[in-house]
């Protein structure tokens, strides 16, 4: 672990104000940020502990949580909200019996919500890992999942 | 990849050289392979070109370009051939080996491939599309010709001789004054002149400046940002050079939203080759003229679109904005001058560089000029990216370009400018679209998010929708945004639960009067808007949620109940995808039933009957 | 709150109504409690201040340090001005609507209070006067050349009661002020010292959000009078409260609450003997003073102990 | 001599010095402006937004945080048009929500005649905690030490140490106890041993070796040792006994 965060460090020149990249490879390498490794960084980069966690804390991009081996994102952007975005999140919910920001219990998925990913016109949209699912209806939730 | 270039002949000569090739005459196929085309498909469709072309060998005759958005993602994967302007749309994977065969070996149309219209049949030529015919794509009508991640594609249609004008032709100054003249204005939501912005932050006092693009496009239901950075990055690129010359600064940064990879990807790349071809870095084009750029991942906050918010972020802070009192052309960045403009600002730079500023001003209307990319979604039939005039009404953007609205439905309401803007009714329709007349109306430009809704959308459920989005997006740091905004999402909370009363209304326009005076940044003094603007042009339908406890369009759960009509033929799918075994099978041909305790109107029975014997009340 | 010691101090605002270039002795530590009060006054504030070292040296004419509005009585009726003073904007916000929150503030000095102004604050007491009254208690009449008053305590040598051959100073006990002023069933009364700037700000502060009167008596130590090197003067404060000679306390209606208690008082030895007023103390007299001083300490205990209604 | 501005505060004109702020200007003068968030060691931060005013420069009024807008040379300013004063009082309507047991805000309310929030009982809450940030922002800039921050965003946003767990760089000063407006911050010395509650910590006193009074946090003496380069054992006397 030491060594990943100095290899991350070090491509950022120890730049502080490079921190949300510099925390976004983190979480890149570990799929969440783990705790060891932030406080290294505190470290590395001569930040308080307290800032960092503010900064992980701020963006919703971070999780401090281990997360699913699939991410699953489901988009509340306004252009999918008009269609329904918001049914197929409960959906979602309720098959995998997790709520958002959580990750179901033999840790297969991650769900997560988005508030527009850019491809608001096949809205509603999921999108796991890579993938994108667009125009999604109530009924094409379980075979999307049953993809993984 | 071509050597260095270290002088404005040498660019032109390979402008010269590339524009040659791409003149060969050879036929020529563009695929989209943009964010919004991949829920189509797009990738295995690109593979599949790549693959069939090559089990051909036919690689030398055919010009095979992948792209950035073509715009109609209603109707994708898209691809355009030339030539004859061929447009073929939701083409599959198996449709590839016929259009390889076909249309580019043999130049056979193939029909059932062209976009279809009722009344006038089969289109074959883009341009003749109704969705296109009254654009004016003179910003996002590149993204066909060029592959975003080839600096010679965008070499080869004049790139980057707007940036060797600038350089060497045109003084600072005179920059400023052609930017001036053009009557731009920032593309973010603002409005502001950017010739008038790169003029204060050209005088103000310091040696170090700053020039930032902004493409943390946050608001949600918009992606005319992430069509354009992913689909002409360089672009975006040239334009920000030559401000950071017009303006004296030496280093750039460019926030990108991380929920755009492409973006991202494209702008990386962009960045690395013009860096190589001596566009980008130390002594640009022999001039010696220095300026760096570094790009910025944000982190998933809608408010760090905020200026101050996205420069604290840039100084590896949290995205909290600041007062704007000292502004930031004078302060911002690290205290220091510093000039953001919008992704589709920068990109119309090299656009009025290249032509003058005349014939950009006389694109829209006066004091609103040049033209602006919309992204037109909801429950519009012809859902996409499209750039229009300023000053063009709603109602072509809506009826003509859009296509009117999906399923034979009526329209209800318009939603621009995202969480910032508002809702504007059906008699709002032949309203300008401009800066100006959407500020008026209550709502605003924003980053051109166009959001179509019909009478299947409940105009509370919206409001509150944005309150809900916007609750969680508030930085948090001043109250009447942090608190204010969760008061009065509670209050439309109790509204859509049916536990609404008179009074709320009033306690709402005056938390959104106060929110409008009192907030630190846009993103608090403008969150009421959604709420204003339905409460004003929709009052009956609040009332109807707080005096007879009902949702007139069948959106708000307390209020609804799903039921099942004399028509169900009891074919027993809705039983099969209930979640609840809420629906059960009686027999053939007589009507399910529904059990109302069960029922937890999800809907998914509504959707899924064909009969359409689910009905709300 | 004094264990906030060296980041605090520097979020204590910097605004100082009491000007610097005023003619206080070095080492005045009754100017420096005057400061930290005018601190947590803050501006709006009127000041009746009595005859008396801090009249003395911050207006002589025609200059003055004072940068709140300040007015000079007689040594007598600081109290009665004040009272004045707070009729009159009572009257004109009945009259004229005034709504500034504007606090009035009586002060004096030990022989002020204790003695020449005693019956004109004891009226202001009694009619309820919404208002404060500081006594800065150095425990003579200092500047008229060091004279004994009521605050003056047992054993110490003045010009008026020297200590000699026949006389061993002052011999009688120091007048307990704040005893007097809660005997009028004030609303609130409380002890401080010039060595504990907190200690004085948050009372201050506490009574200015009173309605009605309050009382506080703040000990200040004055190097000049009391024969002690001026660059002992914060010492000497926390000595005195540390030794449990001066203990400080609050009564908030009727109410006793103890804010420094130590486990073991310092021996009174520590604090008599730093001082050329007390050098002449012979072993029995320190020790009869040691003993008053743990009785009237532990009667303070005591009364803090007993909460209301039991 | 620092260049001079000529500005209207409610009706009289005021002279003051370039770069300082509305608020202070207003201040120095007598006029009262409240604040919540606002202590003048520490930068202004804008949060509470209770010190709001109306500004009229040239044909444009608005409404402005006096604690940052800065003075200019004929800038009419009001502190308690109609305007402002249904801006602060909302201001306290929403902060009672937020904190409807809290007794600095109650009073404060009730200056200004809010005497319960306008919204429904249900959504009452009983905080203590503005979020002004001023125990974050002592920390960081008076204290240097930065034990605790500002996590989250939007309404959950709070002050809190790092990982919601004990603040492992604080050094038990009290600033935070000190400079907090609602006294949310809840501290206390006691035998020997001080306890910051919401930070999950607590030190031990040093004793002075010669009169045994414990007189400041064991943690805190330390960090001065080291920053000021004293020796071992300088702090073992309290500065009454040295």
């Amino acid at each position: 672990m030491k060594d990943k965060v100095s290899e991350i460090v070090k491509k950022y020149n120890k730049d502080k104000s490079q921190l949300v990249s510099i925390l976004q490879d983190i979480q890149a390498e570990y799929n969440y940020l783990p705790r060891e490794a932030l406080n290294k960084l505190s470290k590395k980069l001569d930040i308080p502990q307290s800032q960092i966690y503010s900064m992980a804390t701020f963006f919703r991009a971070f999780s401090l949580k281990p997360r699913g081996k699939h991410i699953i994102n489901v988009c509340l952007g306004t252009a999918c909200h008009v269609r329904g975005g918001e049914l197929i999140a409960e959906s979602l919910e309720r098959q995998l019996n997790v709520k958002r920001g959580g990750t179901t219990a033999d840790g297969k998925f991650t769900l997560e919500s988005v508030n527009c990913m850019g491809c608001c016109a096949t809205g509603p949209v999921v999108k796991i890992d890579e993938e994108y699912f667009g125009h999604m209806t109530n009924d094409k939730v379980e075979p999307m999942l049953k993809k993984y | 990849m071509p050597s260095k270039l270290k002088s404005p002949k040498a660019l032109e000569a390979l402008q010269k050289k590339l524009g040659k090739v791409a003149d060969a005459g050879k036929v020529s196929i563009s695929v989209c392979n943009g964010t919004a085309c991949r829920p189509y498909g797009s990738n295995p469709v690109v593979e599949a070109f790549k693959t069939e072309i090559e089990k051909r060998g036919v690689a030398d005759k055919i010009d095979f370009r992948i792209t950035g958005c073509h715009g109609f993602c209603e109707r994708g994967p898209v691809a355009l051939i030339q030539p004859g302007n061929i447009f073929y749309q939701k083409i599959q994977v198996d449709d590839i080996p016929e259009i390889v065969e076909k249309t580019l070996l043999n130049r056979i149309v193939i029909e059932r491939l062209l976009f279809k219209n009722d009344s006038v049949g089969n289109i074959q030529a883009q341009v003749d599309i109704p969705f296109y015919k009254k654009q004016q794509r003179i910003i996002l009508g590149n993204n066909v010709k060029i592959d975003p991640t080839s600096i010679e594609d965008y070499i080869a249609i004049g790139g980057y001789s707007a940036l060797s004008k600038s350089l060497f032709e045109l003084k600072p100054e005179q920059i400023i004054d052609m930017v001036k003249a053009s009557g731009l204005r920032g593309r973010g939501g603002g409005g502001f002149p950017t010739g008038a912005k790169w003029e204060s932050c050209r005088n103000a006092h310091g040696d170090i400046k700053y020039v930032i693009v902004n493409a943390d496009e946050g608001d949600p239901g918009a992606y005319a940002n992430e069509g354009l950075l992913s689909g002409n990055p360089h672009s975006v690129l040239e334009g920000l050079i030559i401000g950071a010359y017009a303006i004296g600064a030496h280093q750039g940064y460019i926030y990108v939203r991380n929920e755009y990879p492409l973006a991202l990807k494209n702008i990386t790349i962009a960045m690395q080759q013009a860096e190589k071809l001596g566009l980008l870095g130390k002594d640009i084009l022999g001039s010696g003229f220095d300026f760096n750029v570094r790009i910025n991942r944000g982190g998933g906050a809608f408010v760090c679109g905020e200026s101050t918010a996205l420069m604290a972020s840039l100084e590896g802070k949290p995205g909290e904005p600041r007062a704007k009192y000292i502004h930031t052309v004078e302060k911002g960045l690290w205290e220091r001058p510093s000039d953001l403009n919008n992704v589709e600002t920068w990109a119309n730079i090299p656009l009025i560089i290249n032509n003058g500023p005349e014939w950009f001003s006389a694109i829209g209307s006066s004091g609103n000029t040049g033209t602006k990319i919309f992204s037109l979604t909801g429950k519009v039939n012809n859902t996409g990216l499209v750039e229009v005039p300023l000053g063009i009404k709603l109602r072509d953007i809506i009826f003509d370009i859009g296509g009117g609205i999906r399923d034979g439905k009526k329209f209800k309401a318009v939603q621009t400018g995202g969480p910032s803007g508002g809702c504007l009714p059906e008699s709002m329709l032949d309203l300008p679209v401009n800066f100006d007349e959407l500020t008026k109306a209550g709502s605003m430009m924003g980053s051109g998010g166009m959001i179509v809704m019909d009478e299947d959308n409940c105009m509370v459920d919206v409001a509150r929708y944005f309150l809900t989005f916007l609750e969680e997006e508030s930085c948090g740091k001043c109250v009447p945004c942090r608190e204010g905004i969760k008061r009065m999402r509670q209050i439309l909370n109790d509204i859509c639960d049916g536990k609404g009363q008179e009074s709320d209304i009033d306690l709402l326009k005056e938390l959104g009067a106060h929110l409008q005076d009192s907030a630190l940044c846009a993103l608090g003094s403008s969150a009421p808007n959604p709420v204003l603007t339905t409460i004003n042009y929709f009052h009956d339908e609040y009332m109807a949620h707080i005096r007879d406890k009902k949702c007139p369009a069948g959106v708000c759960k307390a209020l609804i109940h799903f039921y099942i009509k004399d028509n169900c033929p009891g074919c027993g799918l809705c039983v099969k995808a209930c979640p609840t075994n809420a629906i059960t099978f009686v027999e053939k041909r007589k009507p399910v039933i529904l059990d109302q305790s069960k029922c937890i109107k999800c809907r998914t029975c509504y959707d899924i009957c064909k009969m359409g014997a689910v009905g709300i009340e | 709150m004094e264990t906030l010691s060296v980041y605090v101090p520097k979020l204590v605002t910097n605004k100082e109504y009491i000007a610097s270039g005023h003619r206080a002795c070095s080492g005045c530590g009754e100017v420096l409690a005057l400061r930290y009060v005018c601190k947590a006054l803050g501006r709006n504030t009127i000041i009746s201040n009595a005859t008396g070292c801090m009249e003395i040296i911050s207006s002589p004419l025609p200059e003055t340090a004072w940068e709140v509005s300040w007015i000079h009585t007689l040594f007598e009726n600081a109290a009665a001005v004040a009272s004045g003073i707070e009729s009159g904007l009572k009257a004109l916000k009945r009259k004229h609507g005034y709504i500034k929150d504007v606090k009035v503030v009586a002060m004096g000095g030990d022989g002020a209070t204790a003695d020449i102004g005693l019956q004109a604050l004891s009226g202001a007491l009694e009619r309820g006067h919404d208002f404060i009254y500081v006594c800065f208690d150095n425990e003579a009449y200092m500047n008229t050349g060091i004279q004994r008053s009521s605050e003056t305590p047992f054993g110490a040598s003045t010009t008026t009661a020297p200590s000699g051959k026949v006389s061993m100073g002052q011999h009688t006990w120091k007048k307990n002020m704040a005893a007097i002023a809660a005997a009028h069933n004030i609303p609130y009364v409380a002890t401080s010292c010039s060595s504990y700037p907190f200690d004085i700000m948050y009372k201050i502060e506490k009574a200015r959000k009173v309605k009605g009167p309050s009382y506080i008596h703040i000990l200040s130590v004055c190097p000049t009078g009391w024969r002690c090197p001026s660059s002992d003067t914060i010492k000497m404060g926390r000595l005195a409260v540390e030794t449990g000679v001066f203990p400080l306390y609050e009564i908030e209606n009727g109410e006793y609450k103890m804010n420094f208690d130590y486990p073991k008082l310092r021996p009174v030895e520590d604090y008599l003997t730093a001082q050329g007023r007390f050098r002449h103390l012979t072993k029995e007299q320190i020790a009869e003073i040691q003993q008053k001083v743990i009785v009237e300490y532990e009667k303070i205990k005591m009364l803090s102990s007993r909460k209301k209604g039991k | 001599m620092s260049e001079t501005v000529t500005l209207t505060i409610d009706g009289k004109k005021y002279t003051a010095e370039r770069g300082r702020t509305v608020l202070q200007v207003a201040t120095d003068n007598g006029i009262r402006i409240p604040t919540l968030c606002h202590n003048e060691a520490i930068e202004p931060y804008g949060a509470c937004r209770l010190c709001v005013v109306e500004v009229t420069r040239g044909s444009r009024t608005r409404i402005v945080t006096s604690c940052l807008y800065p003075v200019e040379e004929g800038l009419i300013v009001q502190t308690a048009s109609d305007r402002v004063i249904r801006n602060r009082k909302m201001l306290l309507d929403l902060l009672l929500a937020r904190c409807s047991e809290n007794e600095v805000i109650k009073n404060l309310a009730a200056e200004y005649g809010v005497t319960q929030p306008s919204f429904r009982q249900e959504y009452w809450e009983k905080n203590d905690c503005i979020v002004c940030g001023l125990c974050v922002r002592a920390c960081e800039q008076v204290v240097g030490v930065s034990a605790i921050s500002l996590v989250n965003r939007g309404i959950s946003k709070e002050p809190a140490p790092p990982f919601l767990e004990k603040a492992t760089d604080c050094i038990g000063c009290g600033s935070c106890y000190y400079v907090c407006p609602t006294h949310a911050i809840k501290m206390e010395d006691k035998n020997g041993v001080r306890r910051i509650h919401n930070w999950k910590v607590e030190f031990k006193l040093k004793k002075c070796s010669k009169c045994g009074i414990y007189w400041a946090p064991e943690a805190q003496l330390e960090y001065i040792r080291r920053k000021a380069d004293l020796p071992v054992g300088f702090f073992d006397i309290c500065p009454n006994c040295r």
